[in-house]
Parts: structure tokens; C-alpha cells; sequence
């Protein structure tokens, strides 16, 4: 089945989901080294994007996740928000306005979002952020589209590589973000952050192979 | 939960329903996006200052919009900061025509939203400037991190801009003040317990009975580090020490001297608290000219205290002396 | 105990040096017998307004001393009315000539203690008269008990009467207009955490996470009967409806409605119980002409509300709007 | 050995020693139906009381025991500083300029120093006050005045009687004073003003004993 706007609409409603289901996990992360704000934030967040594609779905992917980002942006707020919604943005850019997500696509797209965040956060990799996830997450399905080709497999590879990406958050000590305020205080802590994107990527990689 | 609250995700709404209805003819509040703005505003050729933040600090920033203070506050959900939709919603409400200051506490979240709302404001044509905070010296500043926060700075901060501005200011001068006050301004805060966000039901953090946390912020996360509970005498130098090196102040200078309650300390330990700063600095020859003692900047019910040091020059005094009428600020009006 | 203090036996009397430091030009305040009178007393001609009480409930009294409110407060230990001696202290540094009035908060210790401070001073002259409060309706007033306690009212009763003798009243309109006060203000208070007095140093009682106390009184003593815990509006109903039923107030009544702080509650839970309180009213036609929000008469770190409602008359309304400048409570000066 | 003002400032000095022993628990009961309070009331007012004796010590025992009183008026404050204070000027006003204090002198000063304690407060016994151990114990010293005749004998009448006075008061409800806001909810507790008046008898009769 090709994975076409209605495809990646009914993902981001599976992401939405699984968001609401580890909410209470991402709020008791960030409670430990942040402000426990961040599955909060995130379901609630998700909760707009959800009665967004209740009022329309748009007819590409592209636009799909552009609607996901201009909801985030406008209705999520702390670091997050304009966080996600810039990585949603740059995969929608990268998408452009192709009709349904190829392997080659979706690791070009996840290769724009991460650009987007550490274009906005600034962070490196090793600053215990969701750029500790997302950036491995990315070099995943570059290599995984280079050599395989289907998108479901793209994709879980990304969601492999972000699971582990976000457990090497754990002993650093970070250095952007609320958590930064604590310094060595944040090390042997999960980032929340980079568990919400393993989290995101985990769903999607699971709604491809459904599809 | 040990909260006045009905459904904790509509905290904030409900809260800016009380506001509004408490400060009839001062404040207009507008829900989604959420605003609170003077309610004669827009001021006509007058610089509108705009702040705004996570809710659960109050009264910062609601409670500081008024005539001769902020023309627009935007309440974020509890400590989140709010979206770059109700800075631009705040900003089409106040705007005189004299061009916009945005005040941003130093988080991340803070900066990128209000980031994001600027560049769409000067895209519309909007003459609009960014000021940042960020006062707090538990923080070093380095490369490697996200800076210093901004806290108690901010409540002089936005009085003396938003005097400024009452009295006709243009954008450059108050963009330039601003950066006079921050420049001039640290603080330091302690807790002695945690706050709970209605949100998650429990303390964002546990102390022993024998402890308190030094260095921390307003948003329930943990200080720079965990010490032995101090009495009040070893609280105070906790947090001015580091305050006075910094700057650093010196002898001769003047000062306004904030002493600020988290929120859950009563008023009676706090002004005990302040009384030992003012001695403190009387030992060291700096002359305190302003103070300002209260629960101005909180972190929910945490119990804890905050000091905040400005360095003053005859213009500050002058703005921070000017007639303002807010919630939770109001002289000579 | 979490808590600023040094010596817990020093508290007040450190307190009181800060509040000097803090409000140089405004307040005078003397040591031993412990005073805080306004820095411009004795004003001549003037009928006096004094009063005091337990330490622990600030901004209660102290904060309310200055032009347009008290000319003195006399602190008491924490949570003990003060002494006849620091009565007499106050009203001979404060006394203008024209007469003094006590403001005096039912229970039994202070009752006592102005007492006898009033008979002392009536025996050397001085024009004295005593006003006691007891607006508490969670106390049923009976023969067989102390009576009502004062609580809430107390505020708008010394703002209303201040302002009547900053303008000139003679002694007896002081005390009439006390007495209308009185007589139209009801208030009833809840928490949901207990406070810790410093010389005892653990919570004054201890509620369970599902629980909250009804019918409280300012000085930790437990209520009137625990309840489980309710949302804001359940919160916001158990202290609304004793206060409309016992004036009672009735469709088409004026008041000021104030909603206190016990002082833990953050303002964003306060101005969210306002805000349901205000509807409340609204739907049952008493309007709500003017209001008071905050921590005003608390109960050291107590979270937790209280309600007062003061039934409004055309000069009634002109005291309350009057100019004041004190610590806690200021506009128009 | 008669007693006489030193004998009585020395049993004023070991009453306030007993109380400084005793302030922990006066302060328990308070917390329970009052504001925690009584004994740091009564600690503070000894205190000031052994510092006004250290400076002078009178010469006759009514004189002593008017010193005790204007002390506690007005180093007190709250319910317990005009109640004591004026069962102590009472019982001051009824010893005149006696040297010594007699066996029948004793019995009228109690009995009028509980006379002082109701004018001011109003109470009737059964209203859980420290009028409930006072009462009981003016009643016995003068049964035990009339009766026996050594000094130290009535006092120990009358602190037996104070101590069985104060225990009554559990199952009372309050009417008087702070703890009658509580209603039906006092009723259990020991009422603080009753137990410390009990306290101070029972220090008098021991130091009678002892003299
Ligand atoms: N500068 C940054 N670059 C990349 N990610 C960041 C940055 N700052 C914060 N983050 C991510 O955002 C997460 C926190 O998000 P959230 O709790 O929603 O916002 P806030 O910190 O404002 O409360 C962190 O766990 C981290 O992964
Ligand atoms: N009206 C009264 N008559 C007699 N005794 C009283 C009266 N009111 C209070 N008391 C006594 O005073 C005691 C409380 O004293 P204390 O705690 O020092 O004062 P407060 O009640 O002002 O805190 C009570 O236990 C009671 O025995
Ligand atoms: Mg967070
Ligand atoms: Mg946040
Ligand atoms: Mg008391
Ligand atoms: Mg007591």
C-alpha cells in the first residue's frame, strides 16, 4: 500500500496515541532534570494536531506534516514546540509536495527535521538532547534507504538507532536546555526529549510496517 | 493534590477568568490565544512592552500589565513557555505604533517562541526588538550551556522599561535601558520544598527534612546543588556571596535590593531575610536605595526565597521610582 | 523545620528590623515594646487607628500601617495577641490628640489585653474606644462560647476606617463607621495544609492527602470539621454559601468580595477560586463592586482560602476607595 | 521556717522552672485544641518574671506576687497573660503587706485569684478552662485551711484537687477561650490552661513541702 497523505495522517494519529499513552514516562523524565512538563506539553500538543486533521487532511504528506508543525509551533510552547514543530516544517519542505513518502524521501525528510532542530536548538550531538536521538536516527535511514529499500524497514532502522541514541543521553551531562542548569546534577538521567523522539520514530517505523 | 483547582489542564484558563474579573477596567484578558493586556491599550504612539512566560510565577508577568509597567502579558501553560500565536495576538491588541519590546526570560523555550513570534511580526512590517534576561548567577555562563536564566531580574526589568516607555520613550532608548538593567542586574534563589504542578499531582522534587536546594530556578527543577539546611543568617549568604562577586558590587555603589518569596514562605521569614541582607550590604558600604520584599516571581507554593541586586544610576531610579498601576505594583497612581 | 529564621525565640523581633529596613520614610518601628507606627505619627488632630495581634499573619497588621490605614500595629509573638504594654507604647507615639480607636480581633487573648490596655489608658485620659471584630460565620456566635473570631474582615475594616480618620472624622464616626463595617461583613476560611509555628517547629496539625479542614480560624487551630478534599468549586461553595446565608446577603446587595490567601495558596489557585466566586454572585444578582485578591491576613505557610464578603453603602464605598499607602496595600498616594 | 517573700520568689523561681520542664507538653495540648502556643506563652512570661526578681526581690510575699503579675500582663500577651496576671494581682491584692504567708491567707488569695480569672474571662467550671482546676483547688485549701493548718498541707489539697480539676476537663467541650471554635471536636483532649494551673500548685506545694 503506498504511503500517501491519508497514510501519514493516520500515523501522526498512532503517534498521537502513543504520546498520550507515555505521557506520565516523558512528564516523570523531565521532573528529574527539567521542569515535568515535557509529556504534558507533548500530549497536549499532539492532542491540536489530532482535531487538526479532524477539520482537513491535507492531499500530500508534505502538507500533512506541515499542518502537524504550524500546530505545534502555535500551540505548544516551551522548548519543544518550536523544536518538533521545526523538524516537522523542514521534512515537510523536504517532502515538497509528492504524493506519497518513498524510502529515499523519508530519510531526506528526517535528514531536514534534524537539521531544523539543531538549526533552532544549537545543540551537538553529546549536549544530552533530542539531537541524540534524532541525529543517529537520521544517518539510519540514509544508510538503510542507500541499501534496502523499503520504507518500513527506513524507518525502523531510524527508530533502532533513535532507542539507542536516547539511552546514550543518559550518562552525559547536558549542556543545552533546562537541564543544562544542573550540570553534572543531570548526569544518569534519560533526556525526555530524546525518549519523546525515539518514542515518535518507534510509532511511525510501526505504522509502516502495518501499512 | 493539594490544589484550589477543578480540571488541572484548565488551570490557566480558569485562573485568567479570575484575573480578568478581579481587575475590571484595568486588565482586558483574552482566552486562545491567551492575552492579558492593559485595557486601554493600544497606547497611540506609545512603545508597547510585551513579556510573558509560563503561568505558575504569578503575579509575574499578568500581574505586572498596567499602565507604566507592561502593555501585554502572555500566560503560557504552567511553567511552558507560551506560543509565538499569543505574542503575535498580544502584539495586535497593544500595538501603538511606536514599535514593540518583547522581554524574554532566558529558557530555551522562552527565546525560541518569542524568536519565532518576532520574526513573523517584522515580516508583517512590525518594528519589534528582543530583550533577554538573564540574571541569574547559579548559572555560569559557557559556551556549553543554555546561559544563565532569567529571574527576579525581570521584575525590575519590566517596571523600569515600562516606565520609560509610559513616558514616551522611544524603542531605541528602551531597548538601550534595558539593556542598562540587565546588564546591572543578578540574583540568586533557594528552596526549602518543592512546588507541585497541577498537571503531574506531586512535588517535582523531594528534600529531607534537613535539607534545602541552592541555585534554583522557578520552574520546580532541582538547584545547582543540594546543602545542609542553613539558618537564616547561612541562607542569605548563600545567595548574596555569589551575587556580589559577580557584577561585581562594589563600595559606593547603590543599589535596589529585591528580596522575593518563592511563593510559599511566609511574609514574616522573608522580611527577616531581608533585614539581614540590608545589613549585610551596610557592612560592605553598598547603599540600598529601593527595596522591593514579597512574592513577586514564585514557583507555585515553593517555599524558598530569592534575592536580586540592581545597580542603580540616577535614570533607573527615576523609572523605577515612576507612577505605575498594576495587580501587583502600584504607586503614585 | 523549613524555615528563614535564626533563633526561633528572635523571629518577630528580626521580622520587624526587616520591615524597618524595608520601609524607611514609611514606618517607624520600635523595639521592646515592639511597635510599628507611621514614620509621620503623631499626626495632630487626628483620631488614631491602632490595632494588632499574633505575629504570623502578615501582612496583617504591620503591612496595613501608614496614611489612610493604621497609624500603629503592635505584634504580638507568633500567633499571640500582644501585650497592654505595647498598646500603651503605640497609642503614646501615635496619639494626635483627637483620640484613639482599637481595632481589636475577637478572641478572647486580644479582647484581654486591649482591654486592659484601653482601661489603663481611659485612667490617664486619653480617649479611647474599642472596636472587636468576629465576621467569622464558621463560628456559631452563642452565649456559651467566645463568640465569632475575627478573621478576612479585618482588612477592609481598617482600610475603611483609616481612610475615615486620615480625612478628618472625629472619634465617633470612627466608631460608628466601625461598627457598620462589622455589622455587614461576614468571612470563613478552609485549608488544605497546615501551618509550622517556628518555637514549635512541626505542622500545627496534619491532614491527610485526601482531606482539608473547614471553617478555620489564622492561627493553626484546626477547623471546624474536616471534609474530604474538593475541587475549587466545591472549595469555593462550602465558604460561599454559610457567608450569603448568615448576613445574609440578598439579590441586588452591593459588596466588596475578598478572597485571601491562608498564604501558601499560589495566586494562580487565588484568582481562580475568585473567578468561580464571581460568577456565583453574578448568577444570584449581588454585584461585586470591588475586590481584593491576595495574601492579606495569612496564616504563616498555610495553603489554603478564605472569602470575605462586605456589604457596600455609598460611603462605605468612598473609604474603600480612598488614597493609601501602606506596605501591602496602596493606591492613589 | 515561715514564708516569707524570699520563700515565696524561691517557689515563684521553681515554678518556672517546672514550667520550662513542662513547655513541650502545654504546647502539645494547645497544638491539639489551640494554637500551640500555651507553654511557649507561659516559658517566655516565667523567663521575664525570674529576670524581674533577679533585679529585686520585694519585701513581703503580696508584693512578690504583684511583681509575678504585672510581669505577666505585660510580657505575655495572649488569654493566659491577663488571666495569670490578674489571679496573680488578685491573690497579691488579698495578702496586703503580710510578711508571711498563713495557712488561711493561702486559701483566700487561691480564692481570689480564681475570683480574678472569672471577672476577666467569664468562665463557669465545666467550660474546659484552667477555671475547671482552679475552682476545685481554692475549694479545698479552704476545706484544708479550716481544718488542718500547715501551710504546706493546703496547697497539696489544692493541687490535688487542681490535678483532678484539669483531668475532668477530657471529656468537656470547650466554651471558652480558643478551643470553643472547635466545638464537639475538643471534646478528648486536656485543656493546656487547666493543666499548667494544676503545674504551678503542685510546684507551690512542693516547695512548701521542701521550705
Ligand atoms: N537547545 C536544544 N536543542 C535541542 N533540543 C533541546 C534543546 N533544548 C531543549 N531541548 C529538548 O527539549 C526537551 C524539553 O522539552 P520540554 O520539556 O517540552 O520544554 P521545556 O524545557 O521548555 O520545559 C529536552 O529534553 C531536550 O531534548
Ligand atoms: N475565658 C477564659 N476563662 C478562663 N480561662 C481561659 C479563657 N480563655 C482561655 N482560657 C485558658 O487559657 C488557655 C490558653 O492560653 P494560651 O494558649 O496561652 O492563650 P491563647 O488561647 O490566646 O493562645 C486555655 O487552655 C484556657 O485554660
Ligand atoms: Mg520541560
Ligand atoms: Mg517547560
Ligand atoms: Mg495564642
Ligand atoms: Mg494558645
Amino acid at each position: 500500500m503506498p504511503c500517501d497523505a491519508a497514510a501519514v495522517a493516520a500515523a501522526i494519529r498512532a503517534a498521537a496515541a502513543v504520546i498520550t499513552t507515555h505521557r506520565d514516562e516523558l512528564v516523570r523524565l523531565d521532573q528529574a532534570i527539567g521542569d515535568a512538563d515535557h509529556g504534558e506539553n507533548l500530549e497536549r500538543g499532539f492532542g491540536f494536531v489530532v482535531s487538526s486533521l479532524d477539520g482537513e487532511v491535507p492531499d500530500n504528506p508534505g502538507a500533512v506534516l506541515k499542518l502537524v508543525a504550524t500546530t505545534l509551533i502555535s500551540k505548544v510552547g516551551g522548548a519543544a514546540g518550536p523544536l518538533y514543530g521545526t523538524a516537522f516544517l523542514r521534512a515537510a519542505t523536504a517532502l515538497g509536495d509528492a504524493p506519497v513518502l518513498t524510502p529515499e524521501s523519508v530519510a531526506a525528510a528526517l535528514r531536514a527535521a534534524v537539521g531544523g532542530v539543531v538549526a533552532r536548538g544549537k545543540a551537538e550531538v553529546g549536549d544530552k538532547t533530542m539531537v541524540d536521538a534524532l541525529t543517529p536516527a537520521a544517518d539510519a535511514a540514509e544508510q538503510t534507504a542507500a541499501v534496502a529499500g523499503e520504507l518500513a524497514e527506513v524507518l525502523r532502522a531510524a527508530a533502532d538507532a533513535a532507542e539507542a541514541g536516547a539511552e546514550s543521553t543518559v550518562p552525559l551531562i547536558a549542556r543545552k536546555g533546562r537541564a543544562s542548569y544542573l550540570g553534572e546534577r543531570s548526569v544518569g538521567h534519560l533526556d525526555p526529549g530524546a525518549r519523546s523522539s525515539a518514542l515518535l520514530l518507534r510509532s511511525f517505523a510501526d505504522s509502516a510496517a502495518g501499512a | 493534590m493539594k490544589k484550589i483547582v477543578n480540571d488541572p489542564a484548565d488551570v490557566v484558563a480558569d485562573a485568567l477568568r479570575g484575573l480578568a474579573a478581579a481587575h475590571p477596567g484595568l486588565l482586558r484578558v483574552t482566552e486562545d490565544p491567551a492575552v492579558v493586556a492593559r485595557a486601554d491599550a493600544p497606547v497611540r504612539g506609545k512603545v508597547a512592552v510585551v513579556s510573558g512566560g509560563g503561568s505558575g510565577h504569578e503575579p509575574l508577568h499578568t500581574g505586572f500589565v498596567g499602565p507604566g509597567m507592561l502593555d501585554a502579558a502572555c500566560p503560557g501553560a504552567v511553567f511552558t513557555s507560551p506560543t509565538p500565536d499569543q505574542v503575535q495576538a498580544a502584539v495586535s491588541q497593544v500595538d501603538g505604533g511606536a514599535g514593540i519590546l518583547l522581554v524574554v526570560k532566558n529558557y530555551t523555550g522562552d527565546v525560541l517562541n518569542f524568536e519565532t513570534a518576532a520574526e513573523l511580526l517584522a515580516a508583517d512590517g512590525v518594528d519589534v526588538r528582543t530583550v533577554v534576561i538573564d540574571d541569574d548567577v547559579a548559572v555560569q555562563d559557557s559556551l556549553y550551556t543554555a546561559g544563565r536564566r532569567g529571574v527576579g531580574g525581570t521584575v525590575p526589568l519590566e517596571k523600569i522599561v515600562g516606565a520609560a516607555a509610559e513616558a514616551g520613550a522611544d524603542l531605541d532608548t528602551c531597548e538601550r535601558l534595558a539593556g542598562t538593567v540587565i546588564a546591572n542586574t543578578r540574583s540568586m534563589g533557594m528552596a526549602l520544598t518543592a512546588p507541585t504542578v497541577p498537571h503531574v499531582g506531586e512535588p517535582s522534587f523531594t528534600l529531607a527534612g534537613d535539607e534545602m536546594e541552592v541555585g534554583i530556578g522557578i520552574h520546580g527543577e532541582p538547584g545547582r546543588r543540594r546543602a545542609a539546611l542553613a539558618d537564616a543568617n547561612g541562607i542569605v549568604t548563600a545567595l548574596l556571596d555569589p551575587i556580589l562577586s559577580d557584577l561585581p558590587f562594589t563600595e559606593g555603589d547603590r543599589v535596589l535590593l529585591f528580596t522575593n518569596s518563592m511563593g510559599g514562605t511566609p511574609l514574616l521569614e522573608l522580611y527577616l531575610a531581608h533585614g539581614i541582607a540590608e545589613r549585610r550590604l551596610a557592612e560592605r558600604g553598598i547603599a540600598v536605595e529601593r527595596r522591593l520584599v514579597g512574592p513577586f516571581i514564585t514557583s507555585l507554593e515553593m517555599q524558598g526565597m530569592s534575592l536580586t541586586m540592581l545597580r542603580l544610576d540616577d535614570e533607573l531610579l527615576r523609572w523605577w521610582d515612576a507612577p505605575v498601576h498594576t495587580p501587583a505594583l502600584r504607586w503614585g497612581l
